[in-house]
């Protein structure tokens, strides 16, 4: 089965054939399951004018946040942003595209986009400034927007464990937009706490089915915590 | 007396019924929490991918992959269950959610609510309001009735981009508890020592006052 | 947690509210997976003029084809029929009305149902039988239909183990079509092999979220199989 | 001679590359697992929800909850995944399944097949056919080249009610392996010992022959 091992070696390798102005949707929310060392690999490579769909933009000097320190950002497609400074100024002096998209709406516009489906119907955002411009057609007397998917060149995604085939599961919350990510990229590479064996992960609590993936590879996270919150 | 943050939670938690699965905002919705009645179960939705969560962690439980859609640190209670964004909000925009708890800026006798953006600010986004404010069964704004310049928070029509069109149907501020519907805020409670006249004298929108308004009680 | 507690004691109690002219969405793929208790029950309290969401029809004699013996169907939403001689029988006679729907738009169109999404766009039976009469959209110059979601008055899922809250997981194949069928109904009932005790599932790994769920009924099952073909 | 279902299966798994992901139609399609050549491996789908099916099962291993999508009972290799239905298609809507392989009635010249209705006849439905034709990357119709009447498969114009449109890229049937494009079939293998007279007077739909035409090599 060596045509399925997914298993590369470097980052240089997970992410080779990313080029200025490709779209790259990354998985996380917040700096929860973030893809670290992807996201790291593009800052080393230093590829230029990309449009980043994710639902957050890390914070400053962490997560996707750092791509904005050699201004390699485009545009931003997400749900809420704006937890760092850097993201603000830039965005103020015009050097960066946001375009605000409703978190469930961009949850299913990944999934969408990974299922083959160009567009869906949400009533989500209509009459508000999402809905400007979008076509209206109403069901069972209630009016909806149409909303069309997001595909993107790369897909960076992290995950708890994967095996060789890419089949994947993610861990507690850490889950959140990775599997529909992982579904949307052309290149789909994943970075693991843990490669194990095919077999290993029982075949009806896969997250993510390794059709999906096309690149694994072992990282090492910080996970670093947005707010640390106690119980008092 | 206007009510405290605590009390408004208060209140608020006096909606919920057993059984229900309840998203709540952040601030005082996430309040609510803290006082569900006895004899009463909750669950709790957090958006980002977890059903049934619950109270912040001890030091020693802190996990940095157990986040909730505030990104704080959270745990999960027993039965539990953790999914996909796309599957949190297919549960939302579904109506399978019963309550859904949230802040505004403004709502208007329409049920319009503006709660995530005010031109000339920075836009920091949505988030999952707006899916929220779609697809809940009840949705219960929380606010303050009026901002702290005096100006009336429950107008005739928003002034501010619209978060929802025609989906709020319960607010709980303050001074009052309120149904939204037929074109106007209908005045349900007071807050305990709150006239009439008072909540009439702020509330911007048209407010109907049915017979003798009762004052709140808390247990 | 009692007001989650959402096992009831007899099938009576878990059809309750079923009524004569409404939609059921019923999980299962030919025989496998099929809520073998509900459909008994259906058939006990002689409920008529049901429109039943399902990819089969079961077979003569088991599955939803004891639905036919008293004529209490009079619409199949489904991808694959006429496995059964009586199916075939009041379908000629003009008894029965069936609309075919390909599998994956079926199983799209519950899931969509479940999910709040009225309708999405297909590429799947475009310019055939299937697309005549709705709307077409082209998105990157290919030509896609619109489709309607499905929801249903009940749901009736087979899954293997569920909760007391209704969290459920499914065994092997088993899965198929139950999951977005849960979504999918007003009531929905899943009849189970075993319940367990909240906490004993895996949080990340069930497929179904109690959330959908109203009704888990302990159930017996025949687990009747169709194509029985062993290796040589 | 004309191929025989099991050589047609064989000529199949010739185009099989390392690493696919396969999903095959019930008849001959199903036979091409059987032939898939030495040093490739490919990964089967079932659209009913499975990714990495195996063999049949022995008496030993048969079990109602794991079928294909025959409804035949199966096994899982090591390795597979199981999943819900709509998981499945998005799988192949999404286009992530390599290549699908499935019989016809008719292809015609534009890449239009129909499989699955026969008016007339009781129709007992798609399945999933519709789905795998528009969703899968590269789509091989297998079938005999003509009826059993000598009628030709491969038409000008499809005359039964259509699967799908403009889908079909390669066919392989008992005479020969043809490609469709530009409004033609390309005829580019023939079967050992058939002429290219043969095959041309057996199909109706615009043949194109460009130089010598290679007879199939089985290893």
């Amino acid at each position: 089965m060596s045509g399925f091992d997914k298993v590369v070696s470097s980052f240089d390798a997970a992410m080779e054939g990313l080029e200025d102005n490709m779209t790259v949707i990354a998985g996380g929310f917040g700096l929860c399951g973030i893809p670290e060392g992807s996201i790291a690999q593009i800052k080393k490579m230093g590829t230029k004018g990309l449009t980043i769909v994710s639902n957050n933009c890390g914070v400053d000097g962490f997560g996707l946040g750092i791509l904005l320190e050699d201004k390699q950002v485009k545009k931003m497609i997400s749900s809420y942003v704006g937890e760092n400074a850097l993201f603000e100024q830039q965005l103020l002096n015009g050097e960066l595209e946001v375009e605000l998209t409703p978190q469930g709406t961009l949850a299913e516009k990944m999934r969408a986009g990974g299922a083959g489906i160009p567009a869906f119907y949400t009533a989500t955002g209509y009459g508000t400034p999402v809905g400007e411009g979008k076509e209206v057609k109403e069901f069972n007397g209630r009016p909806y927007i149409l909303e069309e998917s997001i595909t993107g060149d790369f897909a960076i995604v992290k995950a708890w464990k994967a095996d060789r085939y890419g089949n994947c599961i993610y861990r507690h919350t850490a889950q959140n937009f990775n599997p529909m990510a992982a579904t949307a990229g052309k290149i789909t590479v994943v970075e693991v706490e843990e490669i194990v064996e095919p077999g290993t992960l029982d075949p009806a609590h896969i997250h993510t089915p390794g059709i999906y993936v096309d690149r694994v590879i072992p990282g090492t996270f910080e996970k670093r915590i947005e707010r640390r919150v106690t119980a008092k | 007396m206007a009510l405290t943050r605590d009390q408004i939670a208060m209140r608020v938690a006096q909606e919920f019924q057993d059984g229900n699965y309840v998203n709540l905002g952040i601030g005082i919705p996430t309040l609510a929490a803290n006082y569900v009645p006895q004899g009463i179960s909750v669950m709790l939705q957090s958006e980002n991918g977890l059903l049934g969560m619950g109270p912040y962690p001890t030091e020693d439980e802190i996990d940095a992959d157990m986040i909730n859609a505030g990104k704080e640190t959270v745990t999960a209670i027993t039965g539990a269950s953790i999914f996909s964004s796309a599957e949190s909000f297919a549960m939302i925009r579904g109506g399978h959610v019963d309550f859904t708890v949230l802040g505004a800026f403004e709502v208007d006798v329409n049920g319009n609510i503006a709660s995530w953006m005010i031109p000339g600010k920075l836009i920091k986004g949505m988030g999952g309001a707006m899916d929220l404010v779609a697809g809940a069964k009840n949705i219960i704004v929380t606010m303050t009735h009026a901002d702290k310049h005096g100006n009336s928070k429950l107008l005739q029509e928003c002034t501010l981009p619209l978060t929802g069109v025609n989906c709020i149907t319960r607010i709980i501020t303050d001074l009052a508890v309120m149904e939204v519907k037929d074109g106007a805020f209908y005045l349900r409670e007071r807050a305990p020592g709150v006239s009439v006249e008072e909540i009439q004298q702020k509330t911007a929108g048209k407010l109907v006052v049915e017979g003798d308004v009762p004052e709140m009680t808390f247990a």
